[in-house]
């Protein structure tokens, strides 16, 4: 049977603008990659949003793995900036296989 | 209402904005997709820097091209602290909106500026081509006054201003518009002719399925706006006119032509859709997209594209004293 | 087979979309990317709107539009009761299902309408510029036809129903055209002429690479298709046949020119795949996309677009007496 | 350390013409926001579709973060729609910041 | 209240060339269904990667919601193209409404 | 440097290309949707498939053609062969990589070859019709030496070699050229004639947009790189010189004309970096992305753009003794 070990899967909502600095705290806390995934409209306090990407306004999805303590440094590292942009962080326990490399 | 005007509400331009009006106020499903929108966005820059540049390799820079710039730029500059008076004291708006929404309307919206063109060129008072570099370089310091509108002097974090100032000089949409002057002015008529059939001859019809989609996304945003009041509305009307009167009577004290004169009316009536909420957002996050963006987009940019052009165009006429419309 | 007829297959439209057949079934990774399909689509449909509003606008509105309104209008009111029976009979459908396709086949198909007028006009038998009308009356009314004859008189929920309604009147394809005819007869051919470049010297071009992804799509879906019976493979070519044949003979009757007839005729052979579809998947979630969706997208669409619009087009003349091949 | 409450994070596949009626179920339940992402392709009993976006009739993920009860609110909502169309409703515990906010 | 039953959700990210080796292998396992969400951009071993959609060198997420054995299943018939290939697989509970279809 | 070279500089489609590469090292955040991208790929690809086909639809097909042909793919299947040499012993690469980036340098670039013919044409130099078969089917070749020699002979699984050859022979872009070229020759001048305003008159606009994104995304990759070395950026600078060279005087050593013989001379010189990629990420995933797309993608393609397509024009004419320049 494959072996599979735990990580953590952190899912942060940000601008699209933005995403370099979110990108940059996830290189910075060593954490090995990240992937980000488009994201179409949405509601918030702010009310709703949608095809703002002609606006430049628009959201997306960074989506990484990583250990336990990483993912820690990664929360710590992002927490100013998340309450001043109103940016969306979460993460939870998921099994991966080859966990060695994250 | 003159000949001229009428004119705006058969052109196609402005009823394909109408359609869209009207298709999103139905609850309509029509929409555009996002990419296409933003491809046509690009062709449209393009399109215009070059137009620009390969007008002005013709007519060659001279005074009045600089007196255009000085004067755009000056307006764009100055225009916050008007706009952030009227919003603090009649709008009602605190600091860091009245500053956010001020940069809206110091800046301006290359598409009132793409659609004026259309409109007095069929009017027979064509703006000068250099009216392309004015536009460009007004985007930008209006930014700059509203965030020292908004923040105060003491800026805390320079780092951050640097990053700022560097997402504001390189945005899309400066260096699509400047590096496609530069292009036509380099290429000139006879490497502009090769590319024509493309950035001129479909021109018009992208510019019609362009404004369909803005018709959509401004109807759309404004049923679901919540933090407007009649208060706001009043100024998304009235900062537009009372700025491009004073543009556009500058301009034709400065002696530009009755076409350019317009169209930098225009150009001070119309609020950035684009580049200033992107760089609000990065700079003044606490400030709330639901009114700037609802304010520029969904009613300074209807009552430009539907009214103000024509009453800009006829006002440089009777400043100037020459009518387009009878050539 | 007569001149008119192979014209067809040299015709870059309709080899594009034999391209499209091909390259799918031999399972090339060739593929259009959805936001430039579905902005084609908007283009052809704002295109054909705008043309067709344009040639109004030229002949006026006299007794044969009417007539043909309300022909075309008929026809999708009543045709989905001869599929419907049919459907159940020899297909073996139940009635959720019989109901969902007559729909369909009541409905009809841009694209099928456009590569019509395409080929019609090669054939200097151009139809009228009011059947643009006629088919956006043609797509709503086969709905209602299709839910009552598969959820029977008592529908359950009036909220639904009125939710339904409003969908199928404001969707996307019947405010667009419909918006752009407007457009059209508002600004008539001089309005049109300055974005004719783009809606006109581009249509054709457009349609190839439309077509060219509409015959991947249409392939790979027959590829994948699990619930087709070869009784309703024989449906999904008669029932364009019949319809076609009784839409041609009753336009020719109702006096309507011969272009116009064909090209009532292909509107009432064809089988909708996108107004319908959406339709159906919110009113009758029961019913199996894999039965209406491959049968009138991946065999009626190909089997008109290949074969049927030239029958049509050979049996108007035929009936009327006109050949167009040789003006 | 950065403090972390426990939230549901739902995520429910759906057509995009019905996305309105999901969400208006989510506002419905009090839930303060939703995040749309869009879907490509997929395959399920119906057999596979993709590119349906011209034929409108793609898919869409709505994804929202919401307390235990709310979430448990939004399933009950949803249940009818979703036997009917077929959507997919999952959900799991997630940790998140700002926790009050949700 | 409503019943819910927990399940796998499985999420592998894998190269768009390659999208038909894994949901091969999705329906191998007996899975009912998979869905495709599309990805934009992402960073790993082998650096930055964009807009690569040009070049046919992008990756999507495939999303699949299955029973514990069936996801152990998947991820066993995986495992060497992951390694090969660089794929990612993650997977945690979820609970699903309608879980009889899973 | 003479005139015809100094155009190369003044021809908006090559100033755009240099205006993405500044702008991305400018660090701007101008961007083309993806989607946008790849529907001007399709429709350069499906463009020039059909110029070529139209125009062998005239000439008809020779011995000149053959003998290109044989000569294209000739030089795809054995030029790896030398750049795996260099790359081995001068740029110090493994088995693996550098099999993959031979496989590059065989084949082609779609994008290189058709800004070489925008600038050939405007030398009055313009290549055979047929260059464009010569071009499709130099794409496949290379990536089987590729493989020989990063694998050695015995492949392993033979599954999966079936599998590759599919992907290889059925790949998009092959597919679509040779497609739209057969479309070319069926429809011939005449049928040309209805979509020539789409796919000529377009052209070169959609060029210019195309090659600022292609300027973007080589710029950016460049400034990512991590795993080129200066040894390798030589030999991504000699390898199209050198290949070029060797394929323009073999053309014109086999009786080729001026234009055609600078054309197979840029085909030499390209690299992939569309299909290429793909086949090695598929049959190849141990090679590094990182070297194979930023040599091909990111220094080739743009010597080539901006000198090398000069340089095998001028020697093309050197060597038949014809300059296009002045006719
Ligand atoms: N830790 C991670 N979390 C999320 N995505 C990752 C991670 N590492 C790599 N990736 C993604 O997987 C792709 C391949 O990674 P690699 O095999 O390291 O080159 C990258 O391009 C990212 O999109
Ligand atoms: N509860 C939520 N669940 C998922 N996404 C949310 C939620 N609340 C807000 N969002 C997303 O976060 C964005 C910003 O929210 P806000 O900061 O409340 O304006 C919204 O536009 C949504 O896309
Ligand atoms: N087990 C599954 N995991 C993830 N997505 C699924 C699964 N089953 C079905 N789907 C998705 O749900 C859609 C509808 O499924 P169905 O109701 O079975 O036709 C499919 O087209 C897939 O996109
Ligand atoms: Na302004
Ligand atoms: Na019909
Ligand atoms: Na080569």
């Amino acid at each position: 049977m494959i072996e599979t070990v735990v990580r953590k899967r952190i899912e942060i909502l940000t601008d699209t603008a933005l995403l370099g600095r979110v990108t940059d705290a996830v290189d910075k806390v060593g954490i090995t990659g990240w992937t980000v995934v488009p994201v179409s409209s949405g509601k918030g306090r702010d009310g709703r949003w949608r095809e703002e990407r002609v606006m430049g306004t628009d959201k997306v999805f960074v989506l990484t793995i990583a250990s336990q303590d990483k993912a820690q440094a990664l929360a710590e590292e992002l927490a100013p900036v998340l309450t001043k942009y109103g940016f969306i962080l979460s993460m939870w326990d998921v099994e991966v296989i080859r966990g060695e490399r994250f | 209402m003159d000949a001229a005007t009428l004119q705006t509400f058969t052109s196609p331009v402005v009823l394909f904005f109408v359609l869209g009006l009207l298709a999103a106020f139905a609850r309509s499903d029509l929409a555009i997709p996002e990419a296409i929108a933003k491809g046509m966005s690009l062709y449209l820059m393009a399109a215009i820097g070059l137009k620009g540049g390969v007008a002005v390799s013709k007519s060659g820079i001279d005074s009045t091209v600089l007196i255009a710039l000085v004067l755009g730029i000056a307006a764009s500059f100055l225009m916050p602290f008007f706009a952030n008076f009227v919003l603090k004291v009649f709008g009602k708006l605190g600091r860091i909106n009245a500053g956010a929404v001020a940069a809206h309307y110091g800046s301006v919206s290359v598409v009132t500026f793409v659609t004026a063109v259309e409109i007095l060129e069929a009017q027979n008072k064509p703006p000068g081509g250099y009216m392309v570099a004015v536009m460009a370089a007004m985007e930008t310091p209006a930014i700059l006054t509203g965030l020292l509108l908004a923040r105060g002097m003491g800026s805390k974090d320079g780092q951050k201003t640097s990053e700022l100032l560097h997402e504001v000089f390189f945005n899309a949409s400066v260096v699509l518009l400047l590096g496609a002057f530069a292009i036509g002015i380099i290429a000139g008529a006879e490497g502009f002719g090769e590319v024509a059939p493309f950035f001129e001859a479909g021109f018009k019809g992208v510019l019609c399925l362009f404004l369909l989609d803005m018709g959509l996304i401004a109807a759309r945003r404004i049923m679901d706006a919540r933090a407007i009041t009649w208060r706001l509305v009043v100024i998304a009307i009235g900062l537009p006119l009372i700025n491009g009167t004073i543009g556009t009577a500058a301009a034709v004290a400065c002696g530009l032509d009755v076409g350019s004169s317009a169209a930098l009316g225009v150009l001070c009536a119309s609020a950035s859709y684009i580049a200033v909420p992107a760089a609000m957002r990065l700079a003044l996050p606490e400030a709330d997209p639901g009114i700037y963006l609802t304010m520029s987009l969904s009613i300074t940019f209807p009552f430009n594209i539907l009214i103000n052009i024509g009453l800009m165009s006829m006002l440089a006429s009777a400043l100037t004293g020459v009518g387009g419309a009878t050539p």
